[in-house]
């Protein structure tokens, strides 16, 4: 058999395999460099970027939880022009495409950072993180109304020449409608999920065991719910679809590739072991060569 | 990476010794670094849990933690057995400084807190001969590895009962102290942060330089997921306690 | 100290402790009762009961996943008549109080059956099932809009005179507004969360593993979404909330009434151990000798 | 309930014989009937394996089942040893009646199906006499207790690959018996659900009576959550394989 074809096409941009470490468990790539070489991943995506820095919110902010983990980092990061210059310059020399994740307060904050970073021309696609409070609506996420969602888009899609992957948020009651949206605005791509919203309580102390109460649920518990998403979302748009969501081994991957999507990225596994990407790779690979599919387009969305 | 159980101890209810050996690279380690443990091999526990090294021993290539079973994955790791196998990352983080150490030296360590100052008296004491160290307990039954911090310095030891040594907090042993206000020139410490605090406030007014190690529920462990930060008396942008710690200045962040 | 006292009154009906099985978690009582007496617990929670017999969905129905389990039974259930002649009857005489399930396809399938139920006079309260597909609706489920919620909810009420507990779906945007449409409505109480929606495929047939497809994720990995939910559900209604998704220890439990529940259910946690109600009930009341708490009250809602 | 394993043997490449002692309701047991085992004792798995019970000492109060090893539950079986004790309820569901049986009696076992008949043989035998007994397997590498069934009936093997027996699957073998329609009066089976399938078109026109038992993915186990059900063919309301089976009457079920 010929070697099995890891390459996917997400929107013109041509990744030598369908894995990256999801936003915000993989900081900008330099930790996990000292583990491998980060040509060996699809692209690498990098934490939110927002116009100016963000401290993020109290700790603690991580904590594990049965079946995964919780975070409230609250986008910590140090703001555009730092990204641009200290993260983004070394990480370009890393020879993997680098997929920036945008966040932001209002529309115009989104539009100025992904400008920023099309203009910049270090970057190959830009992420909109949707799941951050939208203060012109009294804090309520922008991932959460279709019509937010897509004037948000298309105003994005304006000034950013880079292919634009909107992400998801999962805590809305019709993932169709808001993929749908997203299309509409003009996404080249979605990915989905991001975190379920989760809160554990410290029932010694009788307080939440995050300092901001509620967080973000990851890890191999919101898998079922994320391949869910991913199949919803791809009966109803036909723009590629990144799926991720407690994806921890190969198989888990191809589920997500079954259920419709193009490519996947991996966030909390990187946590349990720095090296579940480059596994995860080989995993696929190794499911190819058992299963003789030469190229993940055979498998794409054969469930739906 | 994984290395191997070569013996382990139950040193009181509930604080255990692990002596691990295999391939590691022991020689690199220094005091006040971690390593991040994976607990089980499955899905009950994504996240590792980070372990101060206590002891290296660079000859036989071997490496101490102790460890208090306090939830799932300590306890864990107090059942390991002779010979089972754990995946460690490390050497992680920064650890104390001691090349520029001159002078008197303070060592104060708090209950879990103890372990990894052993590893930085082993090594401070040859640089700068006899160290005062102040550990402090919560009662006899919590007091660990005082034969071995004997032969490195001044040992006191403070219980908050008073069953072994002084009675209360290790803050009240330092003030108890004539001029300890003058009387070291460095301090370094590890224990809980109301302890750090308590000492901070303590020698904020002195010349006393020195340094501190942190703790902070970790995800990551490697600087990648900014889980576990801790904020600097600056304001400057929040540090990471895996990454840039957890030893730091002890002037430098806001405990 | 005194004896501490596990007994809560949600809506006048008060319970001896607040430890219930979920709906569908535990037949209709006659299989657990051989391992333990059921008055042992706060109250019985039977199947989904509709108007006719449900025959339910294809096989598999039930599959494991990582943190929990699908399931999609699809309501299988021998309706209203067999429901109250055969089994209502012989668990009235298991000296415990009884939460009948409802569900229906239309308003008037809720009504009828909910009426039915009051009128047996052989159960002590009716919980609201409105993750069911709504005909009317193009098989929208009547429990992801707050009018359609409402609306049914106040015909309901109008037609059963025993205290009526609406079970919400968590698959929504705002599970607020939905407890807040179902107190409007005039709810005495709401129970949440139902499971959350997912799949899992099995990669080497390439098809879903339940042959509906989609299903119920319920276990462990949902408790910090349910926890969550019940703390943002305490925050905006005034009547009482029985919280469950997850809970397998006393600690769970706690967790919740912390959160704001004044009771809680147990759903998969039976099919790992079917002592695991009576066990939890056990590990509550250890928990307040512990921490002397003398009364649940003293705890519920202390996080809000 | 909790037993010990008192031996586990690998019968083949992935299959194993667990012989299990401790508490347990021994005498009660019908040949058909399965026992729920938990798996681990974390949150892992929070679904319990059925494995039916295919021997019983009830002198020595032990009972064997035998499993293969497919995915994490049975694995993590397989990977038991002396002494680990078992979280199990059971016995479970309803067995073979045997009371009425009969006349020559046909037993058709395929793959891991197998065991649980081994129970049954034994006790029909006494009853009946001389068995057909009839086992389907892969190939050599899965055959397991041929040499126990040997003496309890007139044995006829068949394997897909022709490695050990006949070649080709069992109803190839039934229906190369001459007037098989009528050689029997009563027929069990236990397999996967096409052999069961293959054998009921075979003797759907036939007076032969008889049971099968069935699979399905199961939850609770005991009847309580309509997971396991299987469809009769009066179309009545579903049946609960785990409660009303798993064994049936094989007119009644549709396979
Ligand atoms: C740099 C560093 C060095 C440490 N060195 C030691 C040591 O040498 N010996 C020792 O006994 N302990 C040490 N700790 C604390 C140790 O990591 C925690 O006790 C342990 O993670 C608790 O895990 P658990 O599963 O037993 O408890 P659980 O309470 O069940 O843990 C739940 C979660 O909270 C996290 N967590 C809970 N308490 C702490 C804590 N105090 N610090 C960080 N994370 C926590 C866990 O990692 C886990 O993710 C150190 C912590 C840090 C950050
Ligand atoms: C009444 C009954 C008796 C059985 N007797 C035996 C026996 O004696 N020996 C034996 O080896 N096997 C037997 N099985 C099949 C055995 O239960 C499954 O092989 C086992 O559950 C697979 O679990 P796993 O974790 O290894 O596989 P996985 O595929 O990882 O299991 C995932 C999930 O699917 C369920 N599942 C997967 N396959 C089956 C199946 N074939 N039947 C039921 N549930 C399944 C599991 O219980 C689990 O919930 C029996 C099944 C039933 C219903
Ligand atoms: C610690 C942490 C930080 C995260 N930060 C971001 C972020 O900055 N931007 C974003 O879009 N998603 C962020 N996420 C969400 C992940 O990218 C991913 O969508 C989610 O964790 C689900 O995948 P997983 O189960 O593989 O972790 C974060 C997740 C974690 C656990
Ligand atoms: C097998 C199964 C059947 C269920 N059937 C019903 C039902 O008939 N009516 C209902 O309101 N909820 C039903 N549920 C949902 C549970 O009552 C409960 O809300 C959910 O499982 C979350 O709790 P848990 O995590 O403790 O299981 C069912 C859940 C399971 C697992
Ligand atoms: S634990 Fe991830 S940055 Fe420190
Ligand atoms: S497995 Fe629950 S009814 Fe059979």
């Amino acid at each position: 058999m010929n070697k099995p074809d890891l390459t996917v096409d997400l929107a013109g941009l041509v990744l030598k395999n369908p894995v990256m470490p999801a936003s915000g468990c993989f900081g900008y790539g330099r930790e996990y460099a000292q583990y491998y070489a980060l040509e060996t991943l699809g692209a690498v995506v990098v934490k939110a970027t927002t116009l100016e820095p963000w401290l993020g919110n109290a700790t603690p902010r991580v904590t594990e939880v049965r079946g995964g983990m919780l975070n409230a980092i609250g986008l910590a990061n140090p703001g555009l022009q730092k990204v641009v210059q200290e993260e983004l310059v070394w990480l370009s020399t890393q020879n993997v495409p680098i997929i920036v994740n945008v966040a932001g307060r209002t529309e115009d904050e989104y539009c100025q950072v992904s400008e920023a970073i099309a203009n910049c021309e270090l970057a190959h696609a830009v992420e909109l993180n949707v799941s951050c409070p939208n203060v012109k609506c009294g804090g309520i996420s922008f991932g959460v109304d279709p019509h937010v969602l897509q004037d948000l888009v298309q105003m994005v899609k304006r000034v950013c020449a880079l292919p634009l992957f909107v992400k998801l948020s999962p805590n809305v009651t019709s993932i169709g409608d808001m993929a749908q949206a997203a299309e509409q605005g003009g996404a080249d791509g979605i990915s989905l999920i991001n975190t379920l919203i989760g809160m554990e309580i410290n029932i010694h102390r009788r307080k939440p065991v995050l300092a901001n109460g509620i967080g973000g649920l990851s890890g191999p518990g919101i898998k079922p719910v994320a391949v869910r998403m991913v199949y919803q979302a791809a009966k109803v748009v036909s723009i590629p679809i990144i799926g991720m969501g407690g994806i921890f081994t190969g198989a888990d991957a191809i589920e997500f590739m079954m259920a419709g999507a193009t490519a996947v990225m991996v966030g909390t596994a990187n946590f349990t072991d720095p090296y579940a990407c480059p596994t995860i790779i080989d995993q696929i690979k190794e499911f190819m060569v058992d299963n003789a599919i030469t190229s993940l387009a055979e498998i794409r969305g054969c469930v739906l | 990476m994984r290395v191997n159980v070569a013996k382990i101890t139950n040193l009181s209810a509930d604080i255990w010794e692990l002596v691990l050996n295999g391939p590691f690279p022991y020689d690199s380690i220094q005091a006040g670094q971690f390593v991040n443990i994976r607990i089980g091999e499955n899905y009950d526990h994504i996240l590792r849990r980070p372990i101060s090294i206590a002891a290296v021993d660079r000859i036989k290539q071997r490496m101490t933690i102790v460890l208090r079973a306090v939830g799932a994955g300590t306890k864990w790791l107090s059942e390991r057995r002779v010979g089972d196998s754990l995946d460690v990352l490390g050497p992680l983080g920064h650890g104390f400084p001691i090349q520029s150490t001159a002078g008197a030296v303070l060592i104060v360590g708090g209950g879990i807190g103890v372990p990894p100052l052993y590893l930085l008296a082993k090594e401070l004491q040859p640089i700068v001969g006899q160290l005062d160290i102040l550990l402090g307990f919560r009662d006899q039954q919590d007091c660990f590895w005082l034969d071995k911090f004997a032969p490195l310095g001044n040992v006191t030891i403070a219980t908050e009962d008073g069953s072994v040594g002084k009675k209360g907090y290790v803050t009240e042993a330092i003030v108890a102290e004539p001029y300890y206000e003058k009387k070291w020139q460095y301090l370094y410490s590890c224990g809980p942060t109301s302890m750090l605090r308590a000492i901070k406030e303590l020698f904020v007014e002195t010349q006393v330089k020195g340094y501190v190690s942190l703790e902070e529920r970790m995800a990551c462990g490697v600087g990648a997921c900014y889980g576990c930060v801790c904020s600097s008396e600056n304001k400057q942008a929040a540090k990471r306690i895996c990454k840039e710690g957890p030893v730091f200045d002890w002037r430098e962040v806001t405990l």
